[in-house]
């Protein structure tokens, strides 16, 4: 994964390798808590790179994306003890089930939600977020708070991890390539032009509502898919974890952290803060003091490198390596290419909102 | 100028590298410790020390629980080492957080499993998380003896490994339902109040204790489930004191809700003959939030208290003082129900004298009956403590002693103030 | 000051004096938004109580500028003067007790405030509540739909009675200087027309003002200068008639050649 | 269930109200002026109940003589906050930037407190929190009517800052237009160090009230935020007389429903009331009607 101006051919070396990278993971580093964390590794990254696929894309910030998570994980329980499956493979078969659920669910909630606007949809995704983790503790069928379990996977234990870290691995796969397309497609422009400007947009023909309710349905199949496998490898479900209120939050720092709205970014950023967290909550003697690191860290990065980590560097490496000051990074304004009167090439006034209109 | 900005840069990507490397640096420690096992089945006295594993909740949801049960086990591998060890191997308690996540529960057994090789392990704080960590703990055949996994849905799913020392959670409140079936019918309340918290440790408790009072004759005038995200108790506890029942027990699993509750029951004048709450009574945030005064006849079922008459428990009280210092109302039970993991973990050890696994599940299985500072210890095939001993305690003395009431049979147990004397304030 | 822009002898407009002060200099200035700049050397002066026009094309920086004087956009490099004096480093409130004023682009009036209150804002500045009263009598004798509307909420008017109410308040200061942001955007031809006149009435009135125009035709009819901005630099310099009559700039900004309509 | 226990129910949410109304009236401030989420108001609310906590049991000062200390205190450590993180979000992404920062400063306060208070309940105690007036047949409990009177002051405070000083004015213009406010000469900068400076100041009294209310530990602010951003958004976002309405609505929605049905759904009726408040005005019950930008 070249960072600096990558041409295509590097491009997909750098990809051939991330994926052979993934593919061959817990084939060498085999300790059972390794491949442990790399599964929710795995897990992580294809979420927060759904979430961002939305999120990051429209500007929207959900917090209510752990209803997905929930329901894929109950779709995949309830169905799988409902039918008496007794683990093992055919299991996985309920994942895409999931998938389905939480993007059918996705409508609804969606088609509610985005009627608002961005700080008003925050919150009602919050207020979703808690119906339905509310619904789970109470209604007969998802067994309230005595929670489902699972029959175990019944897998050997000495590579117990490897087919949830490959069944992730497949949608964390499936995710990038399907966002990896919407960025570069014209739907994908469509959601950077309601996240710059959503006026402007809809006044360009833009049909803004349908788009972000269906990026927002896509967005959720792959977090619901996930959810499944966290539930089939965790063996049991509580409404509280399923639906877990630091969710959203945790995924959205991820993406952050990497780069929002850039398609590496937050993979990046949940590969290095799931292991991070981990790592400091295992290593650590005294406690909560993760807490203080974790919240400080993110304090620098959000003073420090305001973009994330990965555009940042990305800048920073280009500008050193191209010291002529011809811009490179994706977020700046058209460069100039100065004698030729240019009416066209120079349309991106910046954006400033007056925010009371 | 220009050189000064660079460097400045270059601090900053310096900033970002750590992260990556703390990753490697996750991945690599792991890896590394590969190496060293231990082969525990040695009973040589000048053996090599040993290290019993657990995840506790030192963080999160239920910290101050999970912080309790770090001290029992501290107390019980102090203790251990006194005494020469286990099978000769000195002992000491590798203790990771999970944050009260089941999650990270997971991944901690599979850690102190799977990379540093403990021998043994003890179980987690919370019957939440104790499912996720016996699963896991399931698959390397490992014996997990717990104390805090009590709730009916631990026993349920057929798992082979899990042993909780205290007593099942749905008998808690039958101590309180026999004593007030005894009683003479001239005497006998005659209304309840049941209220608890959406819980798989609260609410189980009310059902077997209500159907033993309805069928005392004791009528049923609330029963409502409440939410944990509740944000304002003073209606229901309205509600309560509006059907002026003579007996209210609320169960919950955090001080903070009956705490609510029963401030609410002393603005509102409200004195039940009987006022039971199934967690946290016996804390001091209890007492200085409501103040000690008003504490006086409040009732709490509970497996084990500091004054319990028992060798082993004063052992344990002598060894917590001298340890964390502080007065005996400041060790909590779940300290003791640590504790009490412990020794049954250690007898099974001197049993089969040997850190085999199969041997020591076999062992556990084999329906012997184990002492501990919480009394007999005996296990049927699901894991269940048979022999657990609820007690019941009471604040006494205008609120300055806790003491046992029940069972009455018990010769421990003092009698009861019945009615409840009126609250202070 | 720089050589380049000495030629501003050329009269047209309503203004015919020679010679006039150059009270505001932008000097080599670069500046821009998060990303990257979009002033890249951006150099001009104003002549007091001319009408100044600013064309170019979209995304040249012509609003640029006029937040960079006001001073609500720091700038990265070069220095505005205003008589000989740098104001880049002052707050936007020192430069508006200044005197000079702007009236941006986008809807500026408080929309939950009635149209009255709008106006005295405009003299936020001044604590003496009386001479804001008298002040407010003036303006409203001035512009008649301060008076008319007074009572109303201001998100109720249309977009001419805002731009209008828009002036009155930026008049409340007095001000030297008026910078106008596309003051006919999105205006029917008739109020256009309508706030062309108002802003000539508020130069001969004393007031200099910098106008920003994509209706450059008929803004560069009503200007003595004209500054031609291209990405961030002045491609040209000159009355507004030699802008308006010059073939090139004529064919690329205004929509063909510089034909008499 | 008896008509009086209905009553007592809607009085109990009443003055349950005022309280909450009052921790999201600082919110709402903050979101008006500063266009921001902020995430770490709960977290505020905590460390204000900690700071009366301290004083209390550390200097023996009480609880009300205490916020005389803790409002200043409050007040500081928001300019601070705002001075050093909230300044430097951008227009760009602003929602999504505000959240996280103010959620990295929930994290770091919830771990102070964790590391100097553990995790154990606290609760802050003086004779009358636990009595009661005796009126109308009905037992009044002081310390609520106490701290609803408090929590009216407060927001009469602010009224009276909003509506009849200078700052409250340009607060308000700022709230208006930001942009426009900087024109006519309002220093934004200033003014917005200063609201979230007040914004946080109010949440000592909150969390006084708060702590004398319900036991709390350091974790006990997520609940809290996700409530005050449900109460501001059901107001209008920017309103302060919505946030008083938006925070009686929701207490007094869900005692009536807990004590006349049951509490068990209590929370989720509420919840769907937003819901459908949103839907059928998505500005809220106060909000201004958004208007399509050009």
């Amino acid at each position: 994964m070249s960072l600096v101006n990558p041409t295509k051919s590097t491009k997909r070396i750098g990809l051939l390798l991330a994926v052979i990278v993934l593919v061959a993971f817990p084939l060498i580093f085999n300790n059972p808590t390794v491949t442990t964390i790399a599964t929710y590794c795995v897990m992580y990254m294809a979420i927060a790179t759904a979430w961002n696929s939305f999120s990051g894309f429209t500007g929207y910030v959900s917090l209510g994306h752990a209803i997905f998570f929930g329901t894929g994980a109950y779709t995949l329980s309830l169905i799988s003890t409902g039918l008496n499956m007794s683990g093992g493979f055919p299991v996985f078969a309920l994942v895409p089930v999931a998938g389905i659920a939480a993007g059918a669910l996705a409508i609804p909630i969606g088609f509610v939600a985005l009627r608002t606007k961005r700080h008003t949809f925050v919150v009602i995704t919050i207020a979703a977020f808690f119906i339905f983790q509310l619904l789970a503790e109470n209604l007969g069928f998802t067994k309230g708070s005595e929670g489902v379990t699972l029959a175990p996977g019944g897998f050997a234990a000495s590579d117990y991890n490897n087919p949830f870290y490959y069944a992730s691995a497949v949608i964390l796969i499936l995710t990038v390539f399907l966002v990896w397309h919407i960025k570069r497609s014209r739907f994908g422009l469509q959601l950077f032009a309601i996240r710059d400007e959503e006026s402007r947009a809809r006044s360009l023909g833009v049909k803004v509502d349908r788009v972000k309710l269906v990026s927002f349905v896509l967005s959720a199949i792959p977090v619901g898919m996930i959810g499944a496998i966290w539930a089939y490898f965790i063996g049991q479900i509580y409404p509280q974890f399923a639906f877990a209120a630091s969710f959203d939050v945790t995924v959205a720092l991820m993406c952050f952290f990497g780069g929002l709205g850039t398609l590496a970014g937050p993979v990046f950023g949940a590969l290095v803060l799931e292991a991070l967290q981990r790592y400091l909550v295992l290593s650590l003697t005294i406690q909560n003091l993760y807490l203080i690191i974790y919240g400080l860290l993110f304090l620098a990065v959000i003073v420090l490198l305001p973009e994330g980590v990965l555009p940042s560097i990305k800048k920073q490496i280009s500008k050193r390596l191209l010291p002529t000051g011809a811009d490179v990074s994706f977020n700046s304004p058209d460069s100039a290419t100065s004698g030729i009167p240019q009416a066209s090439a120079a349309n991106k006034e910046p954006v400033k909102e007056g925010k009371a209109l | 100028m220009k050189s000064l900005f660079k460097r400045s840069k270059q601090r900053r990507i310096g900033f970002v590298i750590v992260p990556a490397a703390a990753l490697l640096l996750a991945a690599c420690g792991s890896g590394s410790s590969n190496a060293s096992s231990s082969s525990a089945t040695s009973t040589t006295a000048s053996a090599k020390p040993i290290q019993i594993g657990a995840s506790l909740s030192l963080t999160g949801d239920f910290a101050a629980n999970g912080k309790s049960f770090q001290r029992g086990y501290a107390i019980w591998a102090e203790q251990v080492n006194k005494n020469g060890g286990l099978l000769g191997h000195k002992v000491s308690m590798k203790i990771l957080d999970d944050a009260s996540s089941p999650t990270q529960v997971a991944t901690n057994y599979q850690d102190l499993i799977t990379s540093d090789h403990v021998p043994l392990i003890v179980g987690p704080f919370s019957s939440l998380l104790t499912v996720p960590a016996a699963t896991v703990a399931a698959r390397y055949g490992y014996a997990m003896v717990e104390g805090a996994g009590g709730a009916p849905g631990v026993f349920t799913h057929g798992l082979k490994n899990v042993f909780d020392v205290s007593y099942p959670v749905k008998d808690g409140l039958l101590p309180v339902a026999n004593w007030i079936k005894s009683m003479p019918a001239g005497k006998r309340p005659t209304t309840a109040a049941y209220v608890t918290s959406n819980n798989i440790f609260a609410q189980p408790q009310i059902a077997p204790a209500q159907a033993i009072m309805q069928a005392a004759g004791v009528k049923t005038v609330y029963n409502q489930v409440f939410q944990s995200e509740t944000t304002d108790f003073t209606p229901l506890a309205d509600a309560i004191a509006a059907t002026h029942a003579q007996v209210a027990i609320i169960s919950t699993t955090s001080v903070s809700k009956v705490i609510a509750f029963v401030k609410d029951f002393i603005t509102q004048h409200y004195n039940p003959e009987i006022l039971v709450g199934t967690n946290g009574v016996n804390q001091t945030a209890f007492t200085s939030a409501i103040g000690t005064c008003n504490a006086n006849g409040i009732i709490q079922p509970n497996g084990w208290y500091a004054g319990y008459d028992n060798t082993l428990s004063h052992q344990f009280v002598k060894a917590y003082l001298a340890k964390y210092g502080g007065t005996t109302s400041q060790i909590t039970a779940s300290s003791a129900e640590a504790y009490g993991v412990g020794e049954v973990l250690a007898d099974a050890v001197n049993a089969t004298k040997s850190f085999n696994q199969a041997k020591i599940l076999k062992y556990l299985h084999s329906g012997v009956t184990f002492q501990t500072l919480q009394g007999p210890v005996k296990f049927n095939s699901k894991g269940e403590n048979v022999d657990g001993v609820v007690l019941g305690f009471q604040w006494q003395s205008k609120g300055t002693k806790y003491v046992q009431i029940l069972p009455a049979s018990d010769k421990q147990s003092v009698a009861p103030l019945f009615p409840k004397p009126a609250f202070c304030s | 000051m720089s050589p380049d822009i000495s030629h501003d002898t050329i009269t047209s407009g309503s203004e015919t004096r020679t010679e006039p002060a150059q009270i505001l200099c932008l000097e080599k200035v670069y500046g821009g938004y998060g990303g990257g700049d979009v002033l890249k050397g951006t150099t001009f002066t104003v002549s007091d109580k001319s009408i100044t026009c600013i064309v170019g094309p979209n995304g040249a920086g012509k609003s640029t500028v006029a937040t960079a004087i006001s001073g609500i956009l720091k700038i990265r490099e070069g220095q505005i003067t205003l008589d000989g004096e740098p104001i880049h480093t002052l707050k936007p409130r020192e430069i508006l007790k200044k005197g000079i004023v702007q009236v941006p682009q986008n809807h500026s009036l408080f929309r939950k405030m009635t149209v009255e209150e709008n106006v005295e804002f405009g003299g936020f500045l001044i604590r003496d509540r009386q001479q804001v009263k008298t002040r407010f009598e003036q303006i409203c004798e001035l512009f008649p739909i301060v008076k008319e509307k007074a009572k109303i909420k201001a998100g109720a008017l249309s977009g001419g009675q805002q731009r209008l109410v828009e002036f009155a308040r930026c008049m409340m200061l007095s001000p030297r200087i008026v910078i106008l942001d596309e003051p006919t955007l999105g205006l029917d031809p008739q109020m256009a027309r309508s706030v062309f006149r108002t802003i000539l009435e508020m130069n001969k009135s004393g007031v200099t003002i910098l106008l920003v125009e994509q209706n450059a035709r008929a803004a560069l009819k009503l200007s003595s200068h004209a500054v031609v901005l291209e990405s961030g630099q002045v491609r040209l310099l000159g009355s507004g008639r030699e802008v308006l009559e010059n073939p090139e700039i004529g064919t690329l900004y205004l929509g063909g050649t510089s034909q008499k309509q | 269930m008896s008509a009086g226990t209905l009553e007592m129910a809607i009085l109990d949410g009443i003055l349950t109200g005022g309280v909450y109304a009052l921790m999201a009236a600082g919110l709402t401030l903050i979101f008006g002026v500063l266009d921001m989420i902020n995430i770490a108001q709960g977290i505020f609310v905590i460390l204000g109940a900690y700071a009366s906590y301290s004083l209390e049991h550390s200097f023996g000062i009480g609880l009300f003589e205490g916020l005389i200390i803790t409002i200043p205190a409050m007040f500081l450590l928001g300019a601070f906050i705002e001075w050093a993180f909230i300044r430097r979000l951008g227009e760009y992404n602003r929602v999504s930037m505000s959240i996280l920062v103010t959620y990295a400063v929930t994290i770091v306060i919830e771990g102070v407190l964790l590391l100097h208070f553990g995790s154990n309940y606290r609760s802050l105690t003086a004779s009358y929190v636990t009595q009661s007036f005796h009126v109308f047949g009905n037992y009044l409990p002081k310390i609520y009517l106490y701290g609803f009177l408090l929590a009216l002051a407060s927001v009469l405070v602010l009224y009276f800052i909003l509506y009849k000083t200078r700052l409250g004015v340009s607060v308000r213009a700022a709230m208006d237009n930001r942009f426009a406010a900087q024109l006519v000469g309002v220093e934004v900068k200033r003014v917005s160090t200063l609201t979230f400076a007040i914004g946080v100041a109010v949440t000592a009294v909150g969390g006084m009230v708060f702590g004398a209310v319900q036991p709390f530990t350091p974790n006990s602010s997520y609940d809290l935020i996700s409530r005050l951003l449900t109460i501001v958004v059901l107001g209008g976002l920017g309103s302060v007389g919505g946030a008083l309405v938006g925070a009686l609505v929701m207490v007094v929605v869900e005692d009536i429903i807990s004590v006349a049905w049951t509490p068990t759904w209590a929370t989720l009726i509420y919840f769907a009331v937003l819901v459908i408040v949103l839907l059928l005005k998505p500005q809220g019950l106060f909000g201004q009607r958004e208007v399509r930008a050009q």
